[in-house]
């Protein structure tokens, strides 16, 4: 897929939470296609930054030509955004990766999210309600203040909720939640969030013998497959997260788990 | 529009900017978002004799004003660099130079004969600078008698231009550009990266997987620069500067330090169409200052 | 509150944050914003034998996360230091460390001797590593024979804790450092500047007056950390490390590659309440880590 | 005298033109005495700027507890302070240096203010009217749209003009102004500006036997007298300009004129 270089410009911005905030960028081009699970590159100029910083797309809007991203703070980068004005504009490349596997006959799926791991999951949602796909979303945080996007799943399908504090749904982490005592009901897990919790669904999909893709957020310099700095260790060598993935089937890598 | 033309060794560039190894992969990684012919250079990441799998993740991590990777030099060995991505790049009208590295003497050779014969590769680039390979590596270019013998049995198969990238982890760089020289290098280039390291203070650990790493960017520019200068004042082959440059400004400093021809790196990660940006702005800057040839900038430091 | 409390040799510092010298004056310079009671150590502007009037403006430039300076040791000399600096603060509650420079072994000795007398200057750094002067000064950092003559020479006057200030330009830290152990050291303090250099493009000229100059600042903290883990696998004397840091969190970094207090050089320049916030985040830290004693951290990285 | 670090609020910012634009800065303490010619070393966090940049203060208000500066953008640092908001904090150290000679019997002194060098000269001269002297300004610039403070000045005296492309007053450099033939009216001579501007006008202070006072400019990593990066050359050797001056009397300077 062709990667373009853009500057576009910062229509919207919503704190969503101390932590977490949207920002939606539009293009004055038309936009390419985009993949539900391709990320983007993002340049961040005039702060004590200096790479570009990866984030997935977490929705597209054809319409609007726009693409939105779901942000966590975390550190300088992630900060200077969340104070960016509506007008000015960003240094983007994307689209940057391969994306879920979207395979066509699927029934149901399940999608899997902790924390900031939800952000490719609600354009992967939309995408496979379209197509037909029943889909349950399971979000998985620490406490039901932290996020206020559920609803936005809710048009694709059910959405399950852990959260650590017990304050919303499940208590507990993620794997804790009674959907994977009925795994095999679905053809295919999706999951993005941090690696220990990416593991232990892996362990349970094939203790269950179903499919399972989870997207990586390995570190990342460049972002196209130039560095190799990105790489996880897959049954084929060593393989660029940037361009190889981020999204991975289980199978396919040399997890220990 | 100024002569941006520059020889290095028997080798014509039609501009000094080129890009430096293992940050701008085999070029392909770029064509999306820059006309490669446009290049006075690509040089191709580490190629090695045997395929290798380089070191394992975490392999870099940023620093103030930098960055610090442990790649390893993972590449699928010059025999597959020779059949199956040589076809697909050697059409771009660029100088494409293959950067070499081994953990022998007798794997560097035998890397630069096979490279030889491709009619579309001018010029290897000896990488004798690689910090993160336990073998080999920096090994050869921190020690006089480790960077001769690896040139003169290189020079001896390998007949076309041959540049000798340094590492700048040295006490003295002059003395192993002299070295170099004599051996028989068509150029040096310089400088690899710093051997650096990064710790995370919550987890208490390293965060590369290697403990060190190499620290390329805007960070290392001055040493990088002291360094040209240095060597500059000692050979008269010509100099490939590098470290840090970030925009057309930085290449002109390395030039005036004595830099013949510059490389972009870490620079192509933040912008992947610096390059051009650069090539430009030299045209720019040269007409500005009333300069009609680049060669005139190389070492015309006023002093 | 946890144990802030460090030993360098026979000196017990109050905590591990010691300012860097020619960074931070006589101290005074600093009184109006911090209390200079509550620091681990300050270590004075290099003194030499003879006043020294430094080198020509302009002595410093900006670069990426860092600056490049060439002071070139102005200072008063020793006699100066020893009539009328040392009585305005001698007593501050803090280790008073001199650090010391000089062309030839003699002045080093020389120099040493006159300050061993001082009651209230506990220790002296020797500066065997400033890239800035013509003679002597990073020559003798530079290689392990130059290291070992001044060291060994000033040990026999100086009874006090000696700590010996490294130069970073050089091809194996650890070697150097192994020879100051052997010939007495009782301290390792690193890194000095890394020796880089500026151009400006639109004049041609270098930026500083000596062309080259020292670079400091977060830049150069990669490489930093790396030689203060290096020269702790090495020794077993205590290190105290510096290079770019900025805040408590670089400190720590420092501790757990090896170093048992940490020297903080350029920040006062940005920030000259730094070493207090490094002091009180060190305190948080520890306390949020439920550790009871600094130097727990010292070389406790997990590889 | 006692230094200060602050953070002070920018309470409100002028764009003068293209180039220079005034900045003031708001105490939440109360002032300290602020001597004309001093000046203050301001901190950039968050930019591609690493150390402190100095601006003399060009105005004190003691009333509002507010110093101004007037700032010409030249690089990073000026440029990032022409965008600041109203309402952002910015950290300060000051007052620095000791600031022009203030003699006590001065008649008539003239001002020579070169570009953005009229900085430190506009509190200079409020401070001389209200001692009673006589003062004259000049200012040179490049082209009359350059500037537009000009008014400020005429409160406290004349004011002489030069722009280098005629547009204004005197066509040509400062020194091409008349008001050199008739230098020894006056008892003191203060100015700022180019160094090569300054070094023309000891040379004629000197001619005329008029005691002239330079501001200079050098650059500093501290701003405290600590680093020993900003010297020049004086009769005494090597001295700090942040310290000793940044406003030196010519007959001090090894000047070469
Ligand atoms: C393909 C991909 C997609 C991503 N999608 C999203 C997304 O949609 N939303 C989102 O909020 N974040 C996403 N991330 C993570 C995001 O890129 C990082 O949080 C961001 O780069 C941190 O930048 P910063 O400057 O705020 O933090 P920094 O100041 O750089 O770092 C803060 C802390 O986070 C750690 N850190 C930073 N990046 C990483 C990383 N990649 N892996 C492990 N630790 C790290 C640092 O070590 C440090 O401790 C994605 C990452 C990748 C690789
Ligand atoms: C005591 C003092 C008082 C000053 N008062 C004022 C003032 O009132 N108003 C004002 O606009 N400026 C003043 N200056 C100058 C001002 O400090 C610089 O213009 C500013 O630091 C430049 O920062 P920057 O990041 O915008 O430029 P940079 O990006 O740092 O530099 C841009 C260009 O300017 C050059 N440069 C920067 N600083 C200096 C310097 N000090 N000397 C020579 N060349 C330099 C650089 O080499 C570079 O070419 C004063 C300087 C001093 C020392
Ligand atoms: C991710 C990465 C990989 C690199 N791989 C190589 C390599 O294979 N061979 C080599 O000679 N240099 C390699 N280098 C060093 C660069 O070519 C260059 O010398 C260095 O990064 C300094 O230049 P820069 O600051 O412009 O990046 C690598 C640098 C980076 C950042
Ligand atoms: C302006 C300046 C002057 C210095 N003078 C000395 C000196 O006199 N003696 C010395 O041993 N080191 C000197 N240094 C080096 C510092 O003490 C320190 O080793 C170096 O700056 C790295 O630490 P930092 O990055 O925290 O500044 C000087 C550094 C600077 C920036
Ligand atoms: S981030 Fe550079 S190859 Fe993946
Ligand atoms: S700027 Fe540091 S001494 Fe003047």
């Amino acid at each position: 897929m062709r990667k373009y270089i853009q500057n576009l410009q910062v229509v919207n911005k919503q704190i969503l939470s101390e932590e977490y905030y949207l920002l939606e960028l539009k293009s004055l081009q038309s936009l390419p296609e985009i993949l539900p699970g391709q990320f983007a590159e993002i340049a961040i100029t005039g702060s004590a930054t200096f790479l570009r910083r990866p984030l997935s797309i977490h929705d597209v809007d054809y319409d609007r030509n726009t693409i939105s991203f779901l942000v966590q703070i975390v550190g300088k980068g992630t900060k200077y955004l969340a104070n960016i004005e509506p007008g000015k504009f960003l240094n983007v490349i994307f689209p940057l990766g391969k994306g879920f596997g979207l395979i066509n006959n699927l029934e149901k799926a399940l999608l899997v999210g902790g924390g900031c791991g939800i952000a490719p999951l609600l354009y992967l949602a939309r995408h496979l309600y379209n197509k037909g796909v029943s889909i349950s979303t399971l979000i998985g945080v620490r406490s039901s203040m932290q996020f206020i996007e559920v609803d936005k799943y809710k048009l694709y399908g059910k959405v399950l909720i852990t959260t650590e504090d017990g304050s919303e749904g499940t208590t507990g982490f993620v794997v804790n939640h009674p959907v994977f005592e009925q795994l095999s009901q679905f053809k295919k897990i999706y999951t993005c969030g941090p690696d220990v919790m990416m593991k232990a669904i892996a362990k349970k999909a094939i203790a269950s013998g179903v499919d399972c893709e989870v997207s990586l957020e390995n570190s990342m310099a460049c972002g196209i497959g130039a560095c190799l700095c990105c790489v996880t260790e897959t049954i084929e060598g060593n393989k660029c997260v940037c361009t190889e993935g981020p999204v991975f089937n289980i199978k396919y890598l040399k997890w220990q788990i | 529009m100024a002569d941006l033309k520059v020889n290095i060794g028997k080798l014509e560039l039609k501009n000094p900017v080129i890009t430096a190894s293992g940050t701008f992969g085999y070029g392909e990684e770029y064509s999306d978002f820059i006309d490669l012919n446009r290049l006075g250079g690509i040089i191709v990441k580490g190629t090695t004799l045997h395929p290798r799998e380089g070191n394992s993740y975490p392999r870099m991590t940023e620093t103030p004003s930098g960055m610090l990777n442990t790649v390893g030099l993972q590449n699928k060995g010059v025999d597959y660099f020779i059949e199956k991505i040589y076809p697909r790049i050697r059409h771009i009208d660029t100088a494409i130079i293959v950067n070499v590295s081994g953990s022998t003497v007798e794997e560097y050779t035998a890397t630069a004969e096979k490279l030889a014969s491709l009619e579309n590769i001018p010029a290897i680039e000896l990488n004798i600078s690689c910090p993160n390979v336990k073998k080999g590596g920096m090994a050869f270019g921190t020690s006089c008698s480790g960077a001769g013998s690896v040139i003169s049995a290189v020079k001896k198969v390998f007949p076309k231009t041959l540049i000798v990238k340094l590492s700048p982890n040295v006490t003295d760089i002059a003395e192993i550009a002299k070295v170099a020289e004599a051996e028989g290098a068509d150029s040096i280039s310089l400088i690899n990266t710093l051997l650096g390291m990064a710790v995370n203070a919550e987890t208490h650990r390293p965060v590369l997987s290697t403990i060190t790493g190499g620290l390329s960017g805007p960070a290392i520019k001055p040493v990088a620069l002291r360094m040209v200068w240095q060597v500059y004042k000692t050979v008269k082959i010509p100099i490939i500067g590098l470290g840090g440059i970030m925009n057309d400004t930085d290449a002109v400093e390395f030039l005036l330090a004595g830099a013949t021809a510059i490389q972009i790196g870490t620079a192509n990660f933040i912008d992947p169409q610096v390059t051009i940006k650069v090539i430009d702005g030299l045209n720019t800057y040269l007409d500005r200052h009333n300069i009609k040839s680049i060669t005139e900038l190389t070492g015309s430091l006023i002093i």
